[in-house]
């Protein structure tokens, strides 16, 4: 059956090119179509743009069933959602979330900010980028298809085997979590990977290490996390595809398998993930604060010490999630201490930010509002963390809202505080536009009360005995109250989005345009090139002489970078259709392993392969560009 | 700029750095193996926790035969060494030589492969599947995944040596030759963790 | 304007937290409530890390506030701040502090996780057997050979050695009144040590994902006086009457006989169900609605409607009258 | 791009004979492993440590000889090598013990 669809479909496809459409002028027209423009581009400006389009879908989809769950635990004895349904939308929201909303967000503003910041015109690998956008974008795609084929995922986030096998979550709920996350899996890594190298390799002349722009390095050691926590998550994936789809048993325990080793892989990659996804933030906080408080980082070696070590330490601290698992009051204490060393750097980076902010001139753009709200409740967030890592305790805490509370701290509070940040701090950079102020404003405060409102109270829920991931819970003993409160702070953060969203769109209709430094405090490379940058961001490659590349310039009184090249015609790598093709192969491929259709899977994986070969033997390279010489005008 | 030979005219001695891509690729591909190595470990952690449980099937002792293993052994490190010498042939743009150790390479690694999939038929003969218990699984999962690691980079190799054939040995086809020979002992690497985890170990205890 | 709205917050945030921090959830539930030394101890290193946390979070808000009043950009001001780069003795400082908390935290951490996993002398112990099964709770006392069901007996005073079993998928056993959860993982033996300090009904919860009705996996612990334990104790030990006293009891039994004791005497292997020989004593059903007839009957007739994947097969075939007998049979089961 | 990339690293061509060297080297570890799990001229609690030093030998020597990183220009190579085995290690240790 599934094989027939996706034949039907390939044949609809194949009859509608070779009746009707095939002819020159129909694929010359395809060809340069604005969307065949965007689906086959490998410029890093235009990739950063499709994540953060798809991340922000993702953020109000991950939203939407965040909403409907607290709809459901308003009152006791609710039955809007319950059972299976509940279970569904809780896995789907935290999955979503992390996998499809937070990274790809994280990829958008890396895409569109690092080659700018390091003086480079593009990444290292243009194909590759465009690879990894779309296999994150079909595997996404994938994990949300499972709706409508026969029921979400419901076994959390975590997937915790046992609950996650065939004979207790059936139906191809998990398979679409099993083969929708490992294929976007795949895409993340290869953006990991794409990012080390560009950093390594492509840096402009004088930009040394010891000079990135925080945002660039905390980039740096996130794409080292990816590169080295993923590659678990996968083992993690192809094990429990192996038990579900073909009958192998790492995970039955009557078969000699064991549960606790998901939990190991899960978590080996499962805290670096959460490292992953506030690193970057942090990097976006110490740019913001510099540039709106007018003062250079406060710090700036520790500053990178600190996020190289937070990254380091991010291997040793899995098994803080496994307290309760019951492996020993030594391994339970090694952890702790080492989890509780966490705070050490953070709390550096904590305060090295706050005195960037002594002694400046601090000016309260939305950007940098979105970075004063991230300070007290990401420490909020990280005190409960330190908290929940003292074994006895957590012994209480765990898998209660407590939890849920403190990682709404620091997701919400710092990752998605930190992304709103550098949107609307890159925003005209990517755009070329000025988000409204005031706009920004209202979508700032409402959020961050609503954030509060729904949030904080969740940590009583915990400790008064209310277990997470629950549909309902009792009457008369105390958690009604609270319950309704969290709920209705979920309409502050849906206003909040709503106006945000009203931003983006009145924006792009009749917004200012903005300038090259487009908040005149500009310290760091991106802002030295007009907004948005030409296809070749930098005419000549800078020349760096010093951390704040731009500020150097600005105190010496130069007005733009000393160019390290002659004005030259530039080379620029040719968009290819392989990465969507090859995405689409992966995507075919694990919808017919999710419906067992053995035939389907292998017209995927043939596709994977021709796409694969095709790019083997591809000797495209690329094109020129002449520049516009930005003594004529071409700037701004 | 992604193209841009050495500013040099004269050509450099180790050509799969010679270009900005080269650099990318070979660095690139460093960083790649090293998430394969975890990917590795993490695999391997797994088999040496479940190693024991072979529930009514053969254990570890009875079921492994070391001849066998010494020879898959030696035919891997033999060809990690053919790749090697392959590699020397390509930097001195020899084609032929390096073509001709390239094919020894090859050759050897089906070999392996052969042994291996004669290997496998053999111990689901003995009742040691797959599906059997947690021990086949984590087994077959670690030694299979070298497996078709081995494979790929047969298949790998082969459009190689069709395109240094048909292109030469140039700056564009000498990083991807290179790192597809990295990637060969990269395999034999693992192949040691496996032959002394898995099968030594196993006959250990 | 700024600032207002700050404070705003800051009024809001200590608004809700003064309003919360009046009660202290239902005594037989909450954390903040202990009515064991394990709870207490764990109390004990909650309390003595947010006080900590709260000393730490109390200096950077202040620095935080005092910063964007201080520093903020007034009307028409344009300063060029000086361009400082650091400074050693400061980042020295909030390198040492924190370090020495951690130790501050540290120390009884790793004195706490020891002491609560030391077993207490087995003479003075009562073990108790938990088996978490998809979704509701079997207890088994092994030194008194009685078996029941989502409500667990224990004398007061005593330690408790519960030793966790599991059979389908992973659950957690936590009663946070008398202490912390221990995951219950199939394959695997856990242990936890409870104790109750003073007599009274507490709640326990499963706390981990274990499926539909995961929300409702609930159970009951009764902490007696030794006396009235021990007189529970002889009951349960009594076998139940096997001679029906009545002949719709005897109808009801034939019913059960027929109809439930596969799943309800551990007969299948693969299906069980909860003990019921002692069911007329229980306060509960399925350990989550109160006991009485009707309750049963809206269970028998459709558990599902109760408990969400429960796999207690609905019972809609029986009438009326069978049903009744099925009921009085039950009630006789003390 | 950057001036420091601008000029390709050079070095020397690499002779054959140091990798036939590492080769018999690497036959002769294997060949040891393989000997003292089959014979008992090592006290039983010594085989398993010398199996596993004889495998990191034999690593070393594929990385520093037939993998290069024993050249000039090839530090971050090393790094991550050295950062992937420290974090493969730890995981795979933390599965297996607990
Ligand atoms: C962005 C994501 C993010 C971040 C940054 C963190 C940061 C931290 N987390 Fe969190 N955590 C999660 C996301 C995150 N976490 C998620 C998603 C889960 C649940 C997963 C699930 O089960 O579904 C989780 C769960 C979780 C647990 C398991 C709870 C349980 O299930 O029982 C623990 C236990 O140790 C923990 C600890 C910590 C610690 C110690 C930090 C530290 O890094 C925090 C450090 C920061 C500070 C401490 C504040 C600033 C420091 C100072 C101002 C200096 C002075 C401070 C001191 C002296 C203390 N986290
Ligand atoms: C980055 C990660 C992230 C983010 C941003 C969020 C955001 C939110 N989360 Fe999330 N959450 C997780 C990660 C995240 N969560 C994870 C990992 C889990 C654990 C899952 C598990 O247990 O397996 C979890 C679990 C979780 C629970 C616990 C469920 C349970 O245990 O039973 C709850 C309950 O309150 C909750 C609520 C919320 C809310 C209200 C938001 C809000 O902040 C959301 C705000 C956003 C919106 C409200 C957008 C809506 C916008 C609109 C509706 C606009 C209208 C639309 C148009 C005009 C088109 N989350
Ligand atoms: C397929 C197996 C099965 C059959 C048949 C079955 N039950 Fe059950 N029963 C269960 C399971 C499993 C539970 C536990 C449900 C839960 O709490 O999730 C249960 C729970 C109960 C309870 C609540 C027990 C308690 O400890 O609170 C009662 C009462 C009960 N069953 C009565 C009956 C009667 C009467 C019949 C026959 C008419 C019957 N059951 C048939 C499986 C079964
Ligand atoms: Cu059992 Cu949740
Ligand atoms: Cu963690």
């Amino acid at each position: 059956m599934p094989t027939l669809i996706v034949l039907l479909v390939l044949a609809l496809f194949l009859a509608a090119i070779f009746t009707g459409g095939y002819n020159k002028q129909f694929f010359e027209r395809v060809r340069s179509s604005r969307t065949w423009d965007w689906l086959t581009t490998v410029d890093h400006k235009k990739i950063g743009i499709l994540y953060l389009m798809a991340g922000l879908f993702f953020f109000i989809i991950g939203g939407i069933e965040a909403t409907l769950m607290r709809l459901q635990l308003f009152a006791p004895g609710n039955e809007l959602f319950v059972g299976r349904t509940f279970n569904e939308l809780l896995t789907m929201h935290g999955t979503t979330m992390i996998f499809l909303a937070a990274m790809p967000l994280i990829f958008a503003i890396m895409n569109a900010v690092v080659p700018l910041q390091i003086g480079a015109r593009d990444v290292a690998f243009p194909f590759l980028n465009s690879l990894g956008f779309w296999l994150f974008f079909f595997g996404g795609l994938l994990l949300n298809l499972s709706w409508i084929f026969g029921g979400a995922p419901d076994a959390g986030w975590t997937s915790y085997t046992g609950l996650a096998l065939n004979e207790y979550s059936p139906g191809p709920g998990v398979d679409f979590y099993v083969l929708g996350l490992q294929i976007s899996g795949i895409g993340t890594l290869i953006g990991g990977l794409n990012f080390l190298v560009t950093i390594i390799n492509m840096r402009a002349p004088g930009m040394t290490f010891l000079r990135l722009p925080l945002f660039t390095w905390t980039a740096f050691v996130t794409s080292g996390l990816i590169l080295f926590a993923f590659p678990a998550l996968t083992v993690a994936l192809l094990m429990l595809m192996f038990d579900r789809l073909f009958g192998s048993n790492f995970f039955d325990y009557t078969m000699g398998g064991s549960t606790v080793i998901w939990e190991h892989l899960f978590w080996i990659f499962g805290h670096p993930e959460v490292y992953i996804v506030i690193l970057p933030a942090f990097g976006i906080m110490s740019d913001v604060i510099s540039t709106f408080s007018k003062k250079r980082l406060f710090g700036y070696n520790s500053m990178v010490f600190a996020t190289v070590l937070i990254g380091f330490l991010g291997f040793m601290v899995w098994v803080h999630h496994m307290f309760t698992v019951g492996l020993g009051p030594i391994t339970n204490s090694v952890f702790a201490v080492a989890t509780m060393a966490i705070a050490v750097p953070t709390g550096i980076k904590v305060f090295n930010w706050l005195f960037t902010m002594w002694g400046g001139e601090i000016q309260f753009k939305t950007p940098m509002l979105w970075a004063v709200g991230f300070i007290p409740t990401f420490v909020l967030g990280g005190m409960t963390g330190v908290m929940l890592a003292l074994p006895p305790a957590d012994y209480q805490y765990q898998d209660s809202y407590f939890v849920v509370a403190h990682f709404h701290y620091v997701l919400v509070g710092g990752t998605v505080f930190g992304l709103f940040a550098g949107i609307y701090y890159w925003w005209p950079k990517m755009f070329g536009q000025m988000l409204s102020e005031r706009l920004g404003k209202w979508h700032f405060w409402t959020f961050l009360i609503g954030f509060h409102l729904t949030f904080f109270p969740q940590h009583f829920l915990g400790l008064f005995g209310m277990p997470r991931r629950v549909f309902t819970y009792q009457t008369n003993v105390g958690l009604e109250r609270i319950n309704e409160i969290s709920t209705i702070g979920v309409a502050g953060m849906v206003i909040g989005t709503i106006f945000f969203l009203i931003n983006i769109v009145y924006t792009l209709r009749k917004g200012k345009k903005a300038e090259a430094d487009a908040w005149g405090l500009g310290r760091t490379l991106e802002w030295s090139i007009p907004s948005p940058p030409p296809e070749y961001n930098f005419a000549q490659t800078p020349l760096v002489r010093g951390f704040d590349a731009l500020w150097v310039e600005k105190e010496a009184g130069n007005k733009s970078m000393t160019p390290s090249e002659p004005l030259g015609s530039i080379h620029m790598p040719s968009p290819s259709y392989i990465p969507i093709l090859m995405s689409i192969g992966f995507f075919i491929a694990g919808f017919g392993f999710i419906v067992r259709g053995i035939p389907a899977a292998a017209i995927g994986l043939v596709v994977v392969f021709a796409a694969l070969f095709l790019r083997s033997f591809d000797y495209d390279h690329g094109y020129h560009v002449e520049p516009e010489d930005p003594e004529k005008g071409g700037k701004e | 700029m992604a193209n841009q030979t050495n500013s040099s005219t004269e050509m450099p001695n180790h050509l799969e750095t010679a270009t900005f891509d080269g650099k990318n690729k070979v660095l690139g591909f460093w960083l790649f193996l090293g998430a394969e190595t975890v990917l590795f470990a993490c695999l391997f952690g797994t088999y040496l926790a479940l190693r024991n449980q072979s529930l009514e099937g053969p254990t570890t002792q009875e079921l492994f035969d070391l001849k066998l293993v010494a020879l898959a052994t030696a035919l891997l490190l033999t060809s990690s060494l053919t790749s090697v010498l392959a590699m020397i042939k390509m930097n001195e743009r020899n084609l032929k030589g390096m073509v001709t150790w390239l094919v020894i390479t090859l050759v050897l690694g089906l070999a392996f492969l052969v042994l291996e999939i004669y290997e496998f038929l053999h111990y689901i003969h003995e009742g040691h599947t797959f599906m059997s218990s947690a021990f086949g699984s984590s087994f077959y999962a670690l030694v299979g995944t070298h497996g078709a690691h081995v494979t790929f980079g047969i298949i790998w190799i082969i459009t190689l040596i069709a395109q240094a054939i048909r292109r030469g040995i140039t700056t564009e086809t000498a990083p991807k030759l290179f790192v597809s020979s990295l990637y060969w002992h990269f395999i034999d690497v693992v192949w040691v963790f496996i032959f002394t985890l898995v099968y030594l170990l196993g006959k250990v205890g | 304007m700024e600032r207002l709205r700050i404070w705003r917050i800051g009024l809001l945030i200590s608004l809700v937290m003064i309003l919360l921090a009046g009660c202290s959830g239902d005594p037989t539930l909450s954390v903040l409530d202990p009515k064991g030394s394990a709870a207490k101890i764990q109390l004990n290193l909650i309390y003595w890390s947010l006080g900590l946390m709260t000393v730490v979070f109390v200096i950077v808000i202040t620095i935080f506030v005092y910063v964007l009043v201080r520093y903020r950009k007034r009307k028409g001001q344009d300063r060029m701040p000086e361009q400082v780069h650091g400074s050693t003795k400061l980042e020295i400082i909030w390198t040492v502090i924190p370090i020495a908390a951690l130790i501050a935290l540290a120390i009884p951490t790793v004195q706490y996780t020891f002491d609560l996993a030391e077993a207490p002398p087995a003479e003075e112990t009562v073990i108790i057997d938990v088996t978490g099964y998809q979704f509701w709770w079997e207890f088994k006392y092994p030194q008194y050979g009685i078996t029941t069901a989502q409500e667990v007996h224990i004398p007061v005073g005593k330690k408790i050695l519960f030793r966790v079993h599991g059979k389908d998928v992973l659950h957690s056993f936590w009663v946070p009144s008398l202490g912390g959860k221990v995951d219950v993982v199939p394959g695997r033996v856990n242990t936890v040590i409870l104790d109750a300090k003073e007599a009274g009904v507490y709640q326990g919860k499963c706390a981990e994902l274990c499926g539909s009705g995961h929300a409702l996996m609930d159970f009951k612990v009764f902490a007696k006086n030794q006396a009235d334990f021990d007189k529970w104790k002889d009951q349960m030990k009594q076998p139940a009457p096997t001679v029906a006293t009545t002949s719709s009891e005897a109808n009801g039994e034939k019913i059960f006989q027929q109809n439930c004791i596969g799943c309800h005497a551990g007969v299948n292997p693969n299906i069980q169900g909860p003990n019921l020989n002692k069911f007329a004593t229980r306060t509960t059903i399925a350990g989550v609605l109160p006991h009485n007839d009707e309750n049963l009957k809206i269970w028998l007739r459709n558990p599902q409607s109760v408990k969400p994947g429960t796999l207690m097969p609905k019972i809609d075939y029986l009438n009326k009258d069978e049903l009744n007998d099925l009921i009085k049979y039950l009630d006789s089961r003390k | 791009m950057a001036k420091e990339n601008n000029q390709a690293i050079s070095r020397k061509p690499e002779s054959a004979v140091k990798h036939i060297l590492s080769f018999v080297l690497m036959i002769a570890f294997t060949a040891a492993a393989f000997y003292i799990v089959v014979s008992d001229v090592v006290p039983s609690g010594w085989v398993i440590p010398l199996l596993l030093v004889f495998a990191a030998i034999q690593v070393f020597l594929q990385l520093f000889t037939f993998m290069h990183l024993d050249q000039k220009g090839t530090a971050f190579y090393t790094f991550f090598m050295i950062a992937g085995i420290f974090i493969a290690v730890i995981s795979a240790v933390g599965i297996l013990l607990m």
